[in-house]
């Protein structure tokens, strides 16, 4: 009788592990971390929960994969959450919840997120108000200073080309030893980072990706070039296949590459990681024949359609996307703010160093310069198919699979299979 | 304890028929014995009593109770098995007990039977061991012993001495019949080996392809065979067997003349028949008694007495037994004598001629 | 030549060590490194801050750079060997660094004027520091107890029922005769070989529509019957002797109780094998929970732990530490079931 | 099992885990035996296989049949009701091939890419897996002291879960690395392992040898220690040399164990993901994409979520699978008559 008594116990504790108490409203964010950003966001959500104590938000942080392969499924099958931090906004942009009507002061938003909204809508759609950005990402370069000085290179003015820079990273490797002169990620995100500058446009005048333009052909050959002269390193580009990101920040760290091609999201790590090893700065993005744009980026919040409870669900984005509150996490997470208003006024980073702060002013900086086809790339809905496409082909071209040609070639045939297979109804 | 009927049974693992026609009453206390040479179906048709097979055809009475379609369990008999199938991960206790468990009786009335037997088996001391800690003789007395708890209404056995070395087989042996004896109930034996039969039954049931040959008293079995081959199953050394006819003048002759035997009186044979005589029914004699002559070719001594096995001129084996110590060499020729009342006599399809 | 023979099989020459026992020995050494090293490599790793992390050449031991309290200033200073320009070599503390001149003062005497020195004249001092911060941290930070029970919850229950299940139907495959038995055999190995990946899709589909989303039961559940699982004890029950089984149908068992009283015990050394394998795979599951646990109250330890990897970074040290954490369980299951493994597996029917 | 009713194993007296079993079981009792009052002694067959049967139905037949229903799909639609028919188009996409032989001259050359690296990959780990298992087993099986440590030790990989062990792994392979380290102490010159498609599929094989290696040692370790002695000791009597009673003795009784080996090899190599990938991430360039990465990156990595013809790659590699388990089912039937 005992046994069986025991055994009712542990049943009744599963079911309850699995079906949580309903208190209130509660409300589900998926949610990614790269750095301290979760914290923050759980810091500032207790501050609206104290607030609003008819509403609970729940944090659900997942491995960023999750995001990417996951939750277009669950979304897909009606399941998943209230908001979502997410990156692929042209992917999404069907799953996203308009805000505006439940919001309070919807021009407020159109004036501080306008350009960035047009990433979150769908195709035709001007009016929707689907989420706010959590930051805003741009491409550039980190230079490691102190590599420069012991080689004795002078760095790069800020009119600089690619082969000046190129040129002066691998005489800066070659006399230090650094194994990667220029380091690149490897993400189409900052391929395009280069292919904007050598005047790649990527769309057609239908909305449809065009890859394979003059601009993209210039930037992919620059790319296989550099790996064949030894400027990069095949560890990066070469050694992974597929869609598969590899970063070069922990090489940077070392102390290995004196030139890498990333973002405005490496400073608060290099802050803290690099320490007094060695000095780094920021550099604006080099130029190409076309201009010295790199690419925006970044993440954003967005609300799901599929909540039961919009009123509230707006009711926190509002409260978060407010701009003492989004400030303030910005300021804290060392991000380049994804709001306008913000931007002009400029952000007081908390906890950054000098270094830090000056790396981020070049990158608030490079925002402004940024070309309008470069805005265009990111907030088209095809974007990411083409960015997959063009490392997973680039990719094999820098590894020696095959040549440029054959690889452009397949990027315009996964790029057209891809898009006939989305617009498959 | 109860009698069984079995009637027509028939069985047939897919095309190959191992049991036909099966008849045969057992009487309530009986002692039976299944005999016959591997393969000949004794251990089936212990499997199809116990349940553990079903008939194609036929069937099956326990106690006047039709029990043809119901499930070993439901039967109220007892095995014990030529493995003993002893559940090796309980205690010998627990192994004894099992069966009452399953019953559901009391915990009390379970722990009585238990002890009952365990005394009667000389098994107390071992109640807590495994039965891999037992000896060959001691798992073959737990399995009895969980035959015996249950009360069944008849005991089956399957072989349950062929494990055992040979001296712990002639004690086992004169157990079982104690414990029959003790007990009085219905028991069928499965067993290959014929002194096993001989010893312990009551009656003995032959049989061979499938089918019964005989039944009969042990006695009855060695006396009078109702076939060649019962008559060749039954006794060891087996019986000789000489091709041979009925002559004109009423004798039994070989076909090269060399052995020539009176026909035994009152018989009703004629033409072809075969011969067949017991070893110790054949004995050493003068030259001027003899009914044949052997060629010795080996010579057996046991002590109480010898073997001779040697062949007749056209090369027909012959043994017999002589209770003398050395009675013979190899190679030597010797002169034999046939008891003519004990020459049992087969007909061409080898049944016995009887007077 | 014997000696050869003797490598071949199992006996050694008492009392002497012949080259093939030095041969074995120093296989078996070899083994030990191979296979110890690399755990021994991330639970060291798993100890040392982000930046001794990524250092080259890397150091086996956690090493932290040495600092040192000066007077006069605020916060303490690294300490450094130097080479100084007369040759001769000095522990010095550093005041700051610009680009590659660094400003020197020695600890022992502060007073004395700072000196310029340039970088590849210093060699930093090191200690050995353990950065337990980074299982501290992220303890704090993510609700560790609650995803350990989750994982544990799912071990558990998915391990019994797998054991339950698979051994009913290997029991019912094993010792009956049926119609349709043959089409169940083959249903069982012809699915032994398609792997969970390559149908994830439709099986998060079934269990959408099963409603299990977000629940343990649809961890559990899925990968409950096992092929493996029911050929390896279905195998290893066709070495039971029948005549246990028949003897059991006669001691008036019920089939529930020759299974569970009479199979079952005997089949333990199976089971545990089984069980052995369904407690890692469960605990080390990540793919399919990730599709279907998206609430944080269900999330199980390897979803908790890989929330470390993110977009452009991952916090090595973090996922390190919280994946020898999730690592421990496994040794300690080890530890105490070795020796049931290692036999078990031998016996396990693999013939 | 020998007849003579020893235990079939040494199960331990009175152990807790019987005990609890007994003790649980006996809960199910009643009812059980009113289902077998109603079903009949032979009717329970059905009962005791109709948990698993359900189980496999829901999670593993149905997914099958959805699976097959998506590869005739299109679209990125996740419910079938909403996906367009598109019949063979997935299929002849796959199948489109200049040459068979040459994965660059396919549509999807990724996927042929992934079926040449899984076929290469599988035929040299078999080897190489065998080999060290065998070896390690005849190590192994002499009487050496600690012999249960060094079982255990080479059994402990298989513990851990395939993205800790190629984690483990990448962390001293990467350039950065404690293998290079110890090369550069050396005074070797580092090498980029993953930048070489040798190196690349070396290191995946290696690594999945060592992370299953003692699973197999195991079971061949059963089988050595099944062969008499004394064959060994006539072998000896009979001069036999010492190569002669590896392969004339050795492993022909050794070979039932071999083929189990063999198979189970066969199955995980040809399943293997993500271990390779974590490793390697299918590089450099595709010189170790796995087939069930190809299936993976489509389905979910990809923007466009390509379910269709990620279900259309995987019936094929299903009734690949399919061929295989077949196949290994008439050898065993070989081997048993």
């Amino acid at each position: 009788m005992n046994r069986r008594h025991w055994l009712a116990g542990a049943l009744v504790a599963v079911a309850l592990a699995s079906s949580p108490v309903q208190a209130q409203t509660t409300l589900r964010m998926t949610w990614y971390s790269d750095g301290n950003e979760g914290e923050v966001m759980r810091d500032l959500l207790n501050r609206f929960e104290a607030g609003n104590p008819g509403i609970k938000v729940v944090l659900d942080t997942v491995p960023f994969k999750a995001i990417n392969e996951n939750l277009p499924v669950q979304l897909a099958a009606g399941q998943g959450p209230d908001m979502a931090r997410i990156v692929d906004f042209g992917g999404l942009a069907k799953f996203a919840l308009d805000l505006r009507p439940h919001l309070a002061n919807a021009p407020n938003w159109e004036q501080n997120f306008g350009p960035f909204l047009e990433w979150m809508r769908e195709p035709g759609n001007t009016t929707a108000i689907p989420g706010y950005m959590t930051q805003l990402t741009v491409t550039g370069p980190l230079v490691n200073k102190t590599l420069f000085e012991q080689a004795g290179v002078a760095i790069p003015g800020p009119k600089a080309t690619w082969d000046d820079w190129a040129k002066a990273a691998k005489a800066v490797a070659d006399k230090v030893k650094a194994p990667y002169p220029v380091a690149f990620d490897r993400s189409g995100h900052r391929f395009f980072g280069l292919a904007v500058s050598q005047g790649a446009k990527m769309i057609g005048a239908d909305g449809l990706p065009t890859p394979s333009d003059e601009g993209f052909r210039r930037a992919a050959q620059l790319i296989v070039d550099w790996h064949k002269s030894g400027v990069m390193s095949k560890e990066l580009w070469g050694s992974v296949s597929g869609t598969a990101y590899r970063g070069a920040n922990e090489e940077f760290k070392n102390a290995q590459v004196p030139f890498y091609l990333s973002g405005s999201w490496q400073i608060a790590q290099f802050d803290k990681t690099v320490g007094n090893a060695f000095d780094w700065i920021a550099a604006p993005t080099p130029c190409g024949p076309a201009n010295c744009s790199g690419m925006p980026g970044g993440a954003g919040v967005i609300g799901i359609k599929a909540t039961k409870h919009p009123a509230e669900v707006a009711k926190v984005m509002d409260f978060l996307a407010s701009e003492p509150i989004l400030s303030e996490f910005y300021a804290r997470t060392l991000f380049v703010p994804g709001h306008i208003g913000i931007a002009k006024k400029g952000v007081a980073y908390r906890g950054a160093s000098a270094q830090a702060a000056a790396a981020l002013k070049v990158f608030g900086d490079a925002v402004g310069a940024l070309d309008p086809a470069a805005y265009r790339i990111q907030g088209n809905a095809y974007s990411r198919i083409v960015f997959n496409a063009a490392i997973s082909r680039i990719g094999q071209a820098v590894a020696g699979e095959i040549t440029i040609d054959d690889a452009i070639k397949r990027i315009d045939a996964d790029v057209a299979q891809q898009v006939a297979e989305r617009n498959k109804k | 304890m109860a009698g069984l009927v079995l009637k027509g049974i028939g069985k047939s693992f897919g095309p190959v028929e191992v049991l036909r026609g099966i008849d045969l009453d057992v009487a309530d206390g009986e002692f039976v014995v299944f005999v016959g040479p591997s393969g000949c179906g004794k251990s089936t048709l212990l499997r199809v009593i116990a349940g553990l097979e079903e008939v194609t055809s036929g069937s099956i009475r326990i106690d006047g109770q039709d029990v043809t379609t119901e499930r070993a369990a439901e039967r109220g008999l007892a095995m014990v098995f030529q493995s003993y199938a002893l559940y090796p991960h309980m205690s010998v206790y627990r192994n004894i007990a099992f069966a009452l468990e399953n019953m559901r009786l009391p915990r009390e009335e379970i722990d009585a039977r238990v002890r009952r037997a365990a005394t009667m088996l000389r098994l107390t001391e071992y109640l807590d061991r495994k039965p891999g800690a037992l000896s060959g003789g001691q798992r073959q007395r737990v399995a009895i012993g969980r035959a015996v708890v249950r009360d069944p209404k008849i005991f089956l056995f399957d072989e349950p001495l062929s494990n055992l070395d040979a001296e712990l087989r002639v004690a086992t042996r004169k157990e079982l019949a104690g414990l029959h004896a003790e007990i009085g109930g219905t028991m069928i034996y499965v067993t290959h080996d014929q002194v096993e039969a001989m010893t312990l039954a009551n009656r003995i049931v032959v049989l061979n392809k499938g089918r019964i040959e005989q039944v009969g008293t042990p006695l009855d079995l060695y006396n009078r065979p109702a076939n060649l081959f019962v008559a060749g199953f039954i006794g060891s050394p087996r019986m000789n067997f000489i091709r041979g006819q009925v002559g004109p003048e009423g004798r039994l002759v070989t076909p090269d003349g060399k052995v020539n035997l009176p026909l035994p009186p009152g018989s009703a044979a004629t033409g072809e028949v075969t011969i067949g005589i017991r070893p110790e029914h054949v004995a050493p004699c003068s030259p001027a008694e003899a009914d044949a002559r052997i060629a010795v070719e080996l010579v057996e001594q046991l002590g109480s007495e010898s073997y001779l096995y040697g062949t007749l001129a056209d090369g027909t084996a012959l043994t017999l037994r002589s209770p003398l110590e050395d009675p013979a060499r190899r190679g030597e020729e010797m002169p034999v004598r046939f008891d003519p009342a004990r020459l049992h006599l087969f007909d061409a399809a080898g049944l016995a001629i009887r007077p | 030549m014997s000696r050869v023979t003797s490598l071949l099989r199992q006996t050694r020459r008492p009392g002497r060590l012949g080259w093939t026992d030095i041969l074995s020995y120093g296989y078996l050494a070899l083994g030990v490194v191979l296979m110890f090293g690399p755990v021994l490599w991330l639970v060291l790793s798993s100890l040392k801050t982000p930046a001794a992390l990524l250092e080259f050449p890397p150091s086996f031991l956690p090493l932290t750079q040495k600092t040192i309290s000066v007077p006069g200033h605020a916060r303490p200073l690294e300490l450094h060997r130097v080479r100084l320009p007369d040759g001769s070599v000095k522990e010095l503390a550093q005041v700051r660094r610009i680009g590659i001149q660094a400003t020197m003062i020695d600890p022992a005497d502060p007073a004395r004027p700072a000196i310029r020195v340039p970088i590849e004249a210093r060699e930093p001092i090191r200690e050995i520091a353990f950065a337990w911060s980074n299982y501290t941290e992220p303890l704090k930070q993510f609700a560790f107890g609650r995803y350990f029970a989750n994982s544990l919850i799912v071990t558990i229950l998915a391990t019994i029922i797998t054991l339950l299940i698979n051994s009913m139907a290997a029991y019912a495959l094993a010792i009956y005769e049926f119609r349709g038995k043959n089409a169940a055999l083959l249903m069982v190995i012809g699915t032994l070989m398609i792997p969970i990946t390559i149908v994830l899709v439709p099986v998060f589909l079934v269990v959408t529509q099963l409603g299990l989303n977000n629940s343990l039961w649809a961890v559990i559940l899925p990968g409950a019957a096992t092929p493996t699982g029911v050929f390896l004890l279905r195998q290893y029950m066709l070495t039971l002797p029948r005549d246990l089984i028949e003897a059991a149908r006669m001691d008036k068992a019920s089939e529930w109780q020759i299974y569970s009283r009479i199979v079952m015990p005997l089949t333990l050394p199976a089971l545990a094998v089984l069980a052995i394998f369904s407690i890692m795979w469960r605990w080390n599951e990540f793919l399919w929970p990730l599709a279907v646990l998206t609430k944080s109250e269900v999330y199980t330890l390897q979803i908790g732990l890989n929330a470390f990897q993110g977009e452009l970074q991952t916090q090595w040290h973090y996922l390190l530490a919280m994946t020898v954490m999730t690592l421990a369980p496994v040794a300690l299951v080890f530890v105490f079931l070795q020796r049931f493994i290692t036999t078990g597996i031998a016996n396990t029917g693999m013939k | 099992m020998s007849a003579n009713g020893s235990p079939p194993r040494a199960i331990p007296r009175d152990s807790f885990a019987s005990r609890l079993i007994e003790a649980v079981a006996g809960l199910a009792d009643r009812p059980m035996a009113w289902i077998q009052h109603a079903v009949g002694g032979r009717g329970m067959a059905y009962v005791f296989l109709a948990p698993n049967i359900l189980f496999f139905g829901l999670f593993v037949f149905l997914p099958i049949g959805i699976n097959m229903a998506m590869s005739l799909t299109g679209g990125t639609n996740l419910f079938l009701s909403e996906r367009p028919f598109v019949g063979g188009d997935h299929y002849r996409a796959l199948m489109q091939c200049g040459s068979y032989l040459d994965p660059a001259s396919c549509r999807e050359d990724h996927f042929w890419k992934g079926v040449s690296n899984t076929l290469k990959f599988t035929l040299f780990q078999m080897v190489a897996m065998v080999g060290t298992a065998l070896v390690t087993a005849l190590v192994l099986n002499r009487k050496i002291r600690g012999r249960g440590f060094f079982r255990a030790v080479y059994f402990f990989p298989v513990l851990l879960s395939p993205v800790v062990v190629a984690l483990i792994w990448k962390w001293i392979l990467q350039r950065d690395g404690l293998l290079n380290g110890a090369i550069t102490l050396a005074g070797g010159e580092k090498i980029l392992f993953f930048v070489e498609p040798g190196w690349a599929m070396f290191w995946a094989v290696f690594v999945s040898v060592w992370a299953h290696m003692g699973f197999y040692t195991l079971i061949l370790l059963a089988g050595l220690q099944a062969i008499p002695a004394d064959l060994y000791e006539a072998a000896e009597m009979d001069g036999t040399k010492p190569m002669r009673v590896l392969t004339r003795i050795t492993l022909p009784l050794l070979w039932p164990n071999l083929v189990v080996v063999l198979v189970l090899v066969l199955i995980k190599a040809v399943q293997t993901f993500d271990e390779v990938f974590v490793l390697t991430g299918g590089g450099p360039g595709t010189a170790t994409l796995m087939v069930v990465q190809y299936i993976y990156e489509t389905a979910f990595a990809n923007q466009v979520q390509n379910f269709g013809l990620a279900a259309a790659a995987s019936m094929l590699l299903g009734s690949l699978l399919f061929a295989l388990t077949m196949l290994q089912l008439w050898i065993a039937r070989r081997k048993a008559a």
